[in-house]
Formats: C-alpha cells, structure tokens, sequence
C-alpha cells in the first residue's frame, strides 16, 4: 500500500440533537487502494452511510466535522478543498451509487437526461454527445433498447433497471472509487446477483475502486477483498475478507456472520443453530461507556464497562477493537 | 404497445372535458334555479299596467309559458351566448361581458403570473433554508399577506400611494388623457394604472404560493435525489433546480385552483379602484339587482374555474410525467 | 326663516362671483379664448342618454349639454308666462290669441350633429315619446296640460294645450329636450332603452357626443359649427365612478377638474388644496324621508303601517331635523320646511311645521295605538310591528348617513328602521311599483312649482308622475292646481301656502335637508355662476384662461389616437 | 406546547376575552349617536382614541363591539360549514361507490362558482339579509373544503385493520363510522376549521365592505370600515383601525391553523 486512493483518517460526524451530541461517526479511519474493493459492514445506524457521505463531503445539514478529520482522495483533502474542487471530483472521480433508486432518481427527468448530466457538468461535451454517451452506458449496464429507456422516466422502469440507472449514471466517466451504498438491499434476490455481477464485471473493465457500504455479509463475500466492521460509529474489526470469515475476533463480527443463513451453515466454527444478535444498536447520543458493544455483548466483563478498547493489530492486515484480543480468556465457549 | 396508452390519453381528455361541460351546465341550472327562486318576479309588472297588456309583455318574453320550457329556452340562449337583456345597463348582457371580461382577465392574468413568479421565487428560496432568520422572516410575512384582505389593503394604498405620495392615479384604467398621448405615454399610463390594483389582487397570490412552494421545496429537499445530484458533482444551482422541478409539481395543481380566489378577489379590488371589470360589474349587478347579469357572473365564474382547472391539468401532465401515463 | 333662504341663494351666487374677481387673468372675449378640456367626475353611469329617459342627475348633465329645449328659463327662474324664456331651439313663438296653443319657429340654422336639419317633426315625435306611457318618462307628469302637437312642416311645430294656465309656455318649452325623430324611426317605445341613440347621442347642443366607454367615460367636444356658436372648451370628458369615494379621490389627485355636491366631510381638506377651489351654489334639491302610505301588496289600502297619520306624524316629531342636516351637511345646507326648496316659499309665508318633540311623539304613538309590548323594544298594533324598510341608494353616503341618524333617533320612540341599500335605478323600479316602505329621497325640482304636482298629487301615481309614496288629498291637490292656475298672484299664493301647510300636517315625508350644493373644481377652471337648476347649465360658457391651461387642456379638438 | 401555537392561542383569547368583554371594554355605547353638540367625525383623541364615525359614534367602542359580531358569525358559519361538510365527506367516503361518485360530481359543481360571487348572486336576488341569514349562507357556502377532506381521510381509513377489526366483530356500521373512523379526522376538522375561520372574517368583512354583509345599527369590522369608505380622503382613523382589527384576527387564526396542522399533522391519518 504505497499510496492509497483514499486514505480516511479519524473521520468525526456529530449532530447537535435535543437529546444531546449525537457522535454518529467516531473515528474511523481506513483506506482504499486502486482497483480494491473494501467493504464497510454493519447494522443499520452504525454510521457507515455516513461515513460513505462524508467521503463526498455530503454530510447532511446539522452535521458537523472534527477537525481532525481527513478525508485524502487522490492527494487531495476532500474536506476542505474549495466548493469547485470538490464538484470537479463528485461524480467523475469519485461517484456514489445510493440504496434506493426509485427516490435517487429525480422522478420528473428521464434517465437519459440524468445520467448525460453527469457528462455535461464534468465534460464540455454538446448536449447530444452527452445524450449518446450515456444511452451507450445504459447499453453497457445492460438495459435493453437503451435508446428508447433512456427517454423514459424512472417510475416507468423496474426496480432492477433503476438501479442499473444509478449505476450508469455513476460510472459514466468511470471514476477511480465508486461508493455504493446498499446498492441491492432494495432489490428482489435474482435481481440482486444480477446487479452485483454487473458491478463485478464494470469493475474488471473499468479498472476501478469500489467501496462497498452493506448489511449483508453475502455481499461482502461475494465482492470485496478487506472489510471493516462498523459498530456504533466506530470501526470494530477490520481484515481481508478471507480471514474475517475464518476467524473472526470481535463478537459483534461473530454475531453477524452467525446471522447469516449460508455463511452459519458453510463456516466451520460454529456449527450451531442459527443465531440472532440480541438487543439493538444504542442511540447515537448515548453511546455505552467503555466498549460500546459490550450491552449486546455476551462475552462482556467489568473491564469492559470502564475501558474503551483500541483498535489493536492482531495480524498483518486483521485489526480488532476488543479487550478479549488482550484476554482472550475470558471468551466463554 | 405504444398506441394503447395514447387512445386511453385521448379518451382521458374527452372525458375531463365532458366532465367540465357539465360542471359548468350544472352551475348554471342552480344559477337558473336561484333566479326562479328569489323573492318577486323580477319582471314584475308595473302596478299600473293593465292586465291584458301584463300578460302580453310577459308573453313576449316568454314568461307565461311553463318553468321546464323556459328553462329550455335559457339554456338555448345560453349556448349561443345570449344571456338576455342587463337591466342596469340597458344592453344585451353579452355586450356587458364583452366590454368589462377582458380587463378582468388582463388584471387576473397579470395578477396570476406575478404571484407565480414571486410566489415560487420566495417560496423556493426559503424552501431550501427552512429555520433561517431569512426563512422566518419571509414566513412571517406572507402569514401577514395572506391575511391582509384585498379591499383594505386597496384602500391602503389608494391612500398612501395615490393620495399622500401622489406617486400613482387612484382608479380607473386610464387616464383623463389616455387617448391624446403618444404611444409610449399610453403603455406608461396603462402600467402605471395597473400598478396599485395589481398589488393589491397579487399580494394574496403571492403569498399563497410563496407557502406552498416552500413546504414543497422543503419536501424536495428532503428528497434523497438532491443527495443524487450534489454527488453527481452539480453545482448548488444546479442541485436547486433538481428539487425545483419536482417541487413545481403540486404548485401548479395550486396554479388552476387560484382563479376562483383571483375572481372572488378581483370583485374587491376592481370595486376599490373603479376598474370596470367583471368583479366591479358583479357588484353593481347586485346593487342593481340585475338578475341576468348576475347570473352571467356566475357562469363566467364558474367557466373561469372549470378552465382553471383543466389548465392545472395540463401543465400538471406537462411538468409531472407521472401522472401523464 | 325665509330671507335666509334668499340670501343663502344669493350667498352661493356671489362666492362663485367673487372667486371669479379674484381669479387673475380677465381677458376679453376673442377666438383665442376657446380651448380647453375639463375633466368631470360623475357619482353614477347613465344608463341611457336619451332625453325622454333622463332620470338621475348624471344623465341630465350630459343631455343637457349634448340637446336642446326648445327655450330656456331664465336667471330669476320664473315659469309664469314667456318672461325671461330666451330662444334655443326654436327662435320665435307664437301665441294664439285665446293662449290655446303656441306655435314654436325652430331655428332654421339648427342642425343635428349628424348634419340634418332639425323639422317640426322632430318636435312632434318627442312629445309623443315623451308622453308615451310604454316610455315610463319622469317627465310625463310635466307635460299633461299639453294635448297635442301639430306640426307645419317644415319648422313650426304647435302646441296645443288642455286648458290655460300661466305656467303653459314652460311646461312646453322647457320640460323636453328635443330628439332626432330621423334616427328614432324604428324606435319601440317599450324598449327604448334598448335603442342605439341612447348610447350614441345624436342632438343639437353646443357640445357633441365623441365616445361612450362603458364603466370609464363619456366624451364630448365643441360643435364647432353650432348654430349657437361653439362652446368655449374644446372638451368635457366625463369620468364615470360607482362611489363618491374614489371619485372625490380622484378630484384630490387631479385626475379630475370637477365634482359635485362635494360631501361636506371633505370640504376642509379640499379648501386646503391649492390646486382646488370651493364654490357654493345654490341647488333646487331637497331631501326627504318619503313614506309609502299605500300598501306595497295591494296598492288600493292603506299601509298597514305608514298609511297611519298618526305614525307619520310622530314620526317626523321624533326626528331632530336640525340635528340630522347639521351633522351631515354641516353648514352647506338648510333645514327643508315642506316638500319644496325655500326658494319656491313666499317670504311672507308662516308654515307650522310638526315640532321636534320626542315625549309628545311617543304619546301620539301611544294614543294611536302603537304599543310596546314586553321583552320588545318596536311598538306594535295588532300585531304588526313599526318595522319600516327604508330603501337607500347605494352610492349616495349622504343620504345613507341621513338614514342612520334617523334610524339611531326613531328607535326611541320605538320605531326599527331597516335600512336597504340598492342601485338607484333599481330602487326606482321599486318606487314606481310602491313597492316599498320608506325611501331616502333627494328630489331635484324643476324650476318653478310643477314639482308640488309632479311629486304629490293624486294625479301623478305611478307612470303619470312621481308621487311614489301614493300620498292622496284633495284638499292638497285642488289648492295645488289653483296655485298653479291662477293668473292672480295674490290667490296663487294664498293657496300655495295652504296646500303646503296641508301636506306638512298629513306628513307623507321626514322633511330634511334643502341643498345648497357645493362643488370642488381645479382652480383654472372659470365656470361663471353656477346655475340652480344644476351646476351643467352653463358648461358652454365655461372657460380656462389661455394662460392657466395645462397638458390636459391642450388635447384640443383633434380625434382619439 | 410549542411557542408557534402558543403565541396564535393567546392572541385568539385576547380577541375572545375582547369579544366576551366588549360592553365592559367600551368607554362608549358602540351604536350611540351623541345626543348632544355636533355629529360629526372626529380624529383620534384622548376621549375617542380611534375616532369617531361620521354619525359621531367612539370607532374604539365599535371596533370592540364589533368583535363579538365579526367573530361571532365566523364562529356559527364555521360550525355549520364543518357540520355540512363532516356529514356530506365522511357520507361519500364510507358508502362510496355510486353515491360517491354522485356527490363528488355536485362538490365540484358547488367548487366551480368563486364563493364570493355566490353570495354577491344571492344578496342580489334576497336583498340584505339579517344576521343569521348572513351566518346560514357562509356557513353554507363554506363547507367544501371540509367535505373533501373528510371524505379523503374517511375513504383511507375505512380498510385500516381496526375499522375492517371492529366490522368483523359486527359493530353497526354507523357505530364504527362514528366511534372508529370519525375520532381519526378529528385533526384535520380542528386545522380547516381554524383556517376556515380565518377565512369568513375576512370574507363577511369584505361583503360587509360592500353593504352586503351586516346591516346597520349593527357593526361588524367591515361595516365600521364601510362607514368610511366615503371618506377615505380626510377620515383615515375609520377605515384603519377596524381593518387592523381584521387584519390581526385574520393572522391569528391562520397561524393557529398552521401551527395546529404542524403540531396535529393531519395529514398522517390518511397515511
């Protein structure tokens, strides 16, 4: 890893809430390289949508940043680049692929014309020229009689054709590191292969990054080479897919791989009946002293209430945010 | 597969216009029935005239004839634009309507596209900074306008800016002098005219879509799509004008219900400024208890707002492909 | 009381002399002196401009300028005899030696505005348009001692009347303006309202018709070919309003040179503007609370409420006369005494009017009847409660004003007024079918004492007059008719003064104000003396010193663009 | 409570306890036409702090006075309108079908003829009408809205899971109209009505305005304001405090109505 495209270090979002600060992103820190495909997992409301946002610098209103943040794209930091700089690099460098494409998609223009925008703002490209790439991108995305789609609006399309519209739409220019964010959750099951051999198969082409924000852990098997583990705002485990599978440390990535029905039956450690993460991720204002997991935690001790574990280096590329990595004693079998 | 929706889309239309037709029928029955229900023939005879030359006036006017086929006779008359005789003006009811109709639609019009324009204008400007000073500023202000009625506000005006400031003319649509000055005087001496009676009829508008373009902005706003554009690496203008354009889509269902309130305005302000239009000829028909004329008001209206509606319908298909299929 | 009345008459006559002395710039009389275009604001629009329908004040003041009479009263305003007629239409008259008839010579230079000459035949054809009762004129009244009119073509036309009365030649010459019969051909007499010289005049008079836009204006011009010289203006451009109001806003801001009666509220304001000028002038209006003594259901009985002399009576002596002009007009008008301007009372003339009395009004009420029950604060008889609808016209805040201080003063002897606001051509509808209770009146009388026949005698019910409210007395109507009669000037007044004190007593109105009217015009305009008989009378003569004109008056003649 | 719908709630007590007090409020009698010196219409004074009218009456007294009426025949014809309309909506969503489609076809029509020239139409053909004539044809003519509403929400509720739960237990049908499905509409009742009333000061003042409206002795703020129209040139003081009046009653039932429409949202019962 010499020079990563994206280099994200100590990544802060919080949000003045009656209820108080809300840290919904706590310090997250990782990075992609070109071509790499890196997965972001967790529950819903462990701050990885967010975490995507502030990588384009769209975090919503209220939102603020700590200082410390940085955010480095292809060596420059997209947190405080000027307003042009930023828009230059949205869409063409870095684009984003949202979860839900029927309200990501401006209902009133047609799918051509959002996705030749894309062209015609990053491009000097005439309308037509813009027009024509991005039916060849429709094309490429595999809608079929492009042209015709590409003059309909987005509520005349399926659900997988949408999507395929987000995806044209996001690698028109074909940026270096697409962020997709849930790109199949919304998704009946056949058409979500469908989608994840496309971006596989643009992927390949296209040469670029992916970073891919899911709750689903087929997914992330099925795509990515490294995942993070998200949990409460923070990073709680992070290695190559490979090893993650095999030997997960930290309980919550124990949890949810066992929560998954293929990966519990498949994975050898635990061969056991389907299990389900008890209780729900804490309130992002009121986030549990020590370590934030140790509520849902069966493995939990006094320790765990006071300290705050780190994220510790357990191998080369596999690191975990649990004190069970200094005693692992204390795991209960 | 492509014609099937489009003979659906015509039958669509036909159908909507049928239904307007009726609308405008039926109001104008009631309009028929209210005129046979109010209180004294109002062709009541002159106490002095004698009876055979009461029935022969009333059977020139067909008033002896049964209800059912005067009624007939009416609607007749009515589809050929004869509304029968304004007894106020002593002219043929059409005639009145032709000669007062197009300055209330040159008011209304005018009135209509100022309060779009600044309406949407303000609303989608404050739409997008929903709980600035600006916003509640702006908000404050037209919860003022709307609730500023139109007679007094016309009064107000008339008073500050014609009568102390003596910066405009009071009334009327033209000047002593309009018909001797040089082309350009006249189009200045129009506008100048226009100015206060306009105010007056579009501050309400204004306000009214100033409101519903910000809760629709707002709504737009909200909307993951404006997250789709900022991230496709448009500009805040451009992103602006992305949830404009679906914010647009329930203010132009507002554009066709303003004409009834426009007209219902317009009987006050024409009256404040002495506009000879249709509101102030409504009032002096009732003053003058000029029943056909009355009524021709009501159908106008009525006409006025079945088109209305049929223009929100149109512009709605051309700005909403949604509702289109 | 009564030289009051003169001097008030001759007060008004000589503020607008003195004003016309003070105003710089007297030039003689040369060509040069023409010219000029006033801008007048009119409370009301015509509904036609056809001289036998000329009802309201607004239609009279166009006619009046756009036709003639065949001759015209003269300053003192008397009516007995030709005395004081100067020509107009025609240019000499004739009468038979038994005073039957008179012969009129029409003016063999006259001309219509469309440039045919004016025949006998014209004359003819309006007395018979006049008297037409289809036509429903207001004028019919006025011309019932005329039989018939004969004509030798080509330019005499005779009257022939009923019987003799000193008041014969003005009932004649002055009651009707004389219309085209050449354009009235086709002319229905039920629906003349509905013909198209109505809306586009066709007369004799100095100025002729330019244009009539519906709801903004009438324009006139100078005949500049007049067989009775050019008026002095160029242009009158009437200015049409539906309320005081705006017009006297617009007065404020110079969009308009003249209006009048000016309300007396704004009478301080205008006397403060410096492009403005006051004049007082006298007015042959008075006003009147007029009461419908027969029954609007069936005319032949009686009100069930008004046709009560003993209400009527207490009616008017609960009202404080004094207090209502004073609080509308302030000092612009006097206290009517009967149903007449004081200028038509002898001075001699002692009138005893129904005192203002409340506790004595209440006991009438008491004594008659009119009773007020528990829980109720109307008095009622037999079940039928004093409730009177009084029918106001719209436009007319005077008379509305008028209305709730009499309405504010009779509740307390018990008696609810409810006001009605209506267009006045419509409340008049009303009227001629007594179809009301009470009216807020305001009559313009023609000069002389042909409105006490026109307005209260048996004869004028319905379409043969005015008398709306049906009020009925014989005594009244044959001292009316020896008033009018009588060559001798001391029986001509003995029995006017009785047939006054008559109606007074049998109270058919509230007798309220008698006008002097006052006007508000732009400061360069010089209109002479104001007549009585309305402030249009003498709009021919009025000038604009070459000086003192402005962009206004330098339209001139030339045609609309 | 939120300060939204506090500021518009205490602003409409105020005008309540103005309505309730009027008679103890007056310094004078709101209709007494001075018995004494002249009648005539004076500025803004220590004695008379709006003026009097042009029949020397206190435009304060009136202006208060005229509360009661103003407020008085927006409140009884907003009543009536709700009535009307509740019945007529929540009749056309419940049974549907036929009826429904037949009664919305005649809300159209009745939508069709712009309010104001209705009620110019039938004062030409009754005259002036009294007070309660006057709260009868606004009450009457205002319940369009209502009626359309209600309809909507009744027609979204009538398949929710507890009204389909309460059928299935075989409640009366008027019985789960009335005890199921009208308690949910209640919200969008309270925020029309509000904003209804908002809407008949307005238009009762303005008719009034026009004479059409209250008849005198009687004053509402539109007749007070019409007794100067006349005179708008030299007598500001009669037109400007009563239209104050209006204005601030106005605006502070159409903030009411939006804060209660943000507060109550309404519109989620549908959903």
């Amino acid at each position: 890893m010499t020079s990563p495209l994206l280099s994200v270090s100590d990544l802060r979002v919080s949000f003045q809430t009656d209820a108080g600060v809300a840290r919904a992103v706590d310090g997250v820190s990782f990075t992609v390289s070109a071509g790499e495909t890196v997965g972001i997992v967790g529950e819903s409301g462990c701050g990885k949508t967010l975490t995507a946002l502030s990588l384009l610098r769209l975090i919503p209103s209220g939102g603020k940043l700590a200082p410390s943040s940085r955010v480095e794209f292809e060596g420059a930091d997209m947190l405080s680049i000027p307003e042009r700089e930023l828009r230059a690099v949205r869409g063409r460098r870095m684009a984003m692929i949202f979860q839900e494409p029927m309200t990501a998609l401006n209902p009133v223009l047609t799918v051509g014309d959002q996705v030749a925008e894309v062209v015609r703002v990053h491009t000097k490209r005439s309308r037509s020229e813009a027009w024509a790439l991005a039916v060849a991108m429709l094309a490429r995305v595999g809608i079929p009689d492009a042209a015709a789609r590409a003059a309909q609006y987005p509520h005349e399309l399926s659900g997988g054709m949408r999507q395929r519209v987000m995806i044209a739409m996001a690698l028109v220019l074909e940026p270096a590191l697409v962020i997709a964010d849930e790109p199949t959750t919304a998704l009946d099951v056949t058409i979500q292969a469908q989608i994840l051999e496309l971006l596989r198969e643009l992927r390949e082409r296209i040469g670029m990054a992916v970073l891919l924000i899911t709750h689903d852990l087929g997914v992330v098997a099925e795509m990515a080479s490294r995942v993070l583990v998200m949990y409460a705002g923070e990073v709680v485990e992070e290695a190559p897919v490979e090893s993650l599978f095999a030997q997960p440390i930290h309980p919550y990535t124990e949890g949810l791989l066992a929560a998954v029905p293929s990966l519990a039956l498949a994975s050898q450690t635990t061969q056991e009946r389907l299990r389900t993460i008890p209780g729900t991720v804490p309130p992002p204002t009121a986030w549990p002293s020590g370590c934030r997991f140790r509520d849902r935690c069966e493995h939990a001790w006094e320790r765990c209430a006071t300290d705050a574990p780190a994220l510790v280096q357990v191998q080369p590329a596999h690191r975990v945010r649990c004190h069970l990595v200094q005693e692992p004693e204390r795991r209960r079998t | 597969m492509l014609s099937r929706p489009k003979r659906a889309h015509s039958s669509r239309v036909v159908a909507r216009l049928l239904q307007s037709l009726f609308v405008v029928w039926a109001a104008a029955t009631a309009a028929f029935v209210l005129m046979r229900l109010a209180p004294g023939d109002p062709y009541t005879t002159r106490i002095d005239v004698p009876a055979n030359e009461r029935a022969q006036w009333s059977a020139q006017r067909g008033f002896d004839q049964p209800i059912p086929v005067q009624y007939v006779k009416w609607l007749r008359n009515l589809a050929v634009g004869d509304f029968g005789q304004s007894s106020y003006f002593k002219r043929p009811v059409l005639d009145v309507l032709r000669d007062v109709l197009p300055r209330t639609l040159l008011l209304m019009s005018l009135a209509l596209t100022a309060s779009v324009l600044l309406g949407m204008a303000i609303g989608a400007w404050q739409g997008t900074r929903v709980g600035t000073t600006g916003d509640s500023l702006l908000s404050t202000g037209s919860l003022l306008a709307y609730s500023v009625p139109e007679f007094w506000l016309g009064i107000l005006l008339v008073q500050l800016f014609a009568q102390s400031l003596g910066w405009l003319p009071a009334s009327g649509m033209v000047s002593t002098e309009y018909e001797y000055l040089p082309l350009s005087a006249r189009i200045v001496d129009r506008l100048r005219h226009l100015v206060l009676p306009l105010t007056a009829l579009t501050l309400l508008g204004t306000s009214l879509f100033a409101r519903f373009q910000r809760s629709s902005m707002r709504d737009a706003w909200n909307e993951p799509f404006v997250q789709t554009a900022r991230a496709k690496g448009l500009t805040e203008r451009g992103v602006r004008w992305h949830a404009w354009r679906t914010a647009l889509v329930p203010v132009v269902t507002m554009f066709g219900l303003m004409f009834p309130s426009l007209l219902g305005g317009a009987v006050f302000v024409e009256s404040i400024f002495s506009w000879p239009g249709m509101g102030h000829t409504a009032v002096l028909a009732v003053n003058a208890r000029d029943y056909n004329l009355a009524v021709a008001a009501v159908i106008v209206g009525s006409v006025m707002t079945v088109s209305g509606s049929l223009l929100a319908d149109v512009l709605q298909r051309a700005v909403d492909p949604r509702t289109a299929a | 009381m009564t030289p009051l009345r003169y001097s008030r008459l001759l007060a008004g006559a000589l503020v607008s002399t003195l004003l016309l002395a003070c105003s710089p710039e007297q030039q003689p009389l040369d060509t040069r002196e023409e010219g000029g275009t006033v801008a007048i604001g009119l409370s009301g629009e015509p509904a036609s401009l056809l001289p036998p329908l000329v009802g309201s004040d607004h239609e009279q003041a166009i006619v009046e300028v756009l036709y003639d009479r065949l001759a015209d009263i003269g300053p003192a305003l008397a009516t007995v005899g030709d005395a004081g007629f100067t020509p107009r239409l025609a240019s000499s008259w004739q009468w038979a030696g038994d005073s039957m008839s008179i012969s009129f010579t029409l003016d063999e230079r006259a001309r219509w505005h469309d440039g045919q000459p004016v025949v006998a035949d014209d004359v003819k054809r309006t007395f018979e348009l006049y008297t037409n009762p289809l036509v429903e004129s207001s004028q019919a009244a006025l011309l019932a001692n005329i039989d018939s009119v004969s004509v030798s073509p080509p330019r005499t036309a005779t009257f022939w009347f009923k019987r003799r009365s000193p008041q014969q030649f003005y009932d004649a010459a002055y009651h009707m303006f004389i219309a085209p019969a050449h354009l009235l051909q086709d002319a229905d007499p039920a629906e003349l309202s509905l013909a198209p010289l109505g809306r586009s005049p066709v007369g004799t008079g100095r100025f002729r018709f330019v244009q009539w836009n519906s709801g903004d204006r009438i324009e006139v011009i100078a005949d500049t070919t007049n067989f009775r010289g050019r008026a002095i203006l160029d242009r009158v451009i009437y200015r049409l309003f539906t309320d005081v109001g705006a017009a006297v806003v617009s007065l404020f801001t110079g969009e308009i040179d003249f209006f009048s009666p000016l309300p007396a509220d704004d009478l301080e304001k205008a006397g403060k503007t410096p492009s403005l000028r006051v004049v007082a002038y006298p007015s042959l209006k008075y006003q009147l609370m007029l009461m419908n003594v027969r029954n609007p259901a069936s005319v032949e009985e009686p009100h069930p409420v008004l046709g009560d002399l003993a209400v009527r009576r207490a009616l008017s002596m609960a009202t404080n006369r004094e207090r209502v002009v004073r609080a509308v007009f302030d000092s612009t008008a006097g206290v009517a005494r009967g149903p007449t301007t004081g200028l038509f009372i002898p001075e001699n003339a002692t009138l005893r009017e129904l005192p203002f009395d409340v506790a004595a009004a209440r006991a009438l009420l008491d004594s008659a009847g009119w009773q007020i029950a528990a829980n109720d604060s109307v008095r009622a008889k037999n079940g039928v409660r004093l409730r009177i609808e009084v029918l106001v016209p719209a436009g007319s805040p005077n008379r509305d004003r008028m209305a709730v201080l009499l309405q504010d003063q009779l509740r307390a002897v018990g008696a609810e007024l409810v006001l009605q606001r209506l267009e006045i051509n419509t409340l008049i509808t009303r009227l001629e079918r007594a179809n009301f209770d009470a009216f807020m009146h305001g009559w313009n009388m023609s000069p002389g004492l042909v409105g006490l026949r026109q307005v209260w005698t048996t004869g004028s019910f319905g379409g043969a007059g005015n008398n709306y409210g049906g009020y009925r007395s014989p005594t009244y109507d044959a001292n009316i008719d020896s008033a009018l009669s009588s060559f001798d000037p001391v029986v001509a007044q003995r029995t006017l003064i009785r047939a006054l004190q008559t109606i007074i007593d049998d109270a058919p109105g509230i007798w309220l104000a008698e006008d002097g009217a006052i006007a508000g015009m732009h400061e360069r305009i010089e209109p002479g003396v104001l007549s009585a008989t309305g402030w249009w009378h003498g709009l021919p003569s009025w000038r604009i010193p070459a000086d003192k004109r402005n962009d206004r008056d330098r339209i001139g003649l030339t045609p609309a663009r | 409570m939120s300060r939204r719908l506090l500021w518009p709630l205490a602003a409409l007590v105020v005008f309540l306890i103005i309505a309730a007090g009027a008679p103890w409020l007056s310094p004078a009698a709101p209709n007494a036409i001075p018995t004494e010196g002249i009648i005539a219409s004076s500025p803004p004074s220590a004695a008379h702090p709006f003026g009097t009218d042009p029949s020397g009456r206190d435009v304060l007294s009136r202006v208060l006075h005229g509360t009661r009426i103003s407020l008085g025949i927006a409140l009884l014809s907003v009543a009536i309108a709700t009535t009307v309309g509740t019945l007529f909506g929540a009749l056309s969503g419940w049974i549907g079908g036929r009826l429904d489609a037949i009664l919305m076809r005649l809300l159209d029509v009745a939508l069709s003829v712009p309010r104001v020239l209705v009620l110019l139409c039938v004062s030409a053909l009754w005259g002036a009408l009294p007070l309660p004539g006057l709260v009868l044809l606004l009450g009457l003519t205002g319940w369009y809205d209502v009626a359309r509403l209600v309809r909507g929400d009744v027609f979204a509720l009538k398949d929710r899971e507890f009204v389909v739960a309460a059928r299935a237990m075989g409640t009366g049908e008027t019985r789960v109209l009335w005890r199921h499905v009208l308690p949910h509409i209640w919200p969008t009742l309270v925020v029309t009505a509000t904003l209804g009333i908002a809407h008949t000061i307005a238009l009762e003042a303005g008719l009034s305005f026009l004479g059409l409206g209250v008849q005198p002795p009687q004053a509402s703020w539109g007749s007070i304001l019409s007794d100067g129209s006349a005179m708008v040139s030299s007598r500001w003081w009669i037109t400007l405090f009563p239209g104050i009046a209006i204005v601030s009653a106005v605006m502070t039932c159409n903030a009411l109505g939006d804060a209660l429409r943000e507060t109550l949202a309404p519109g989620q019962v549908a959903a």
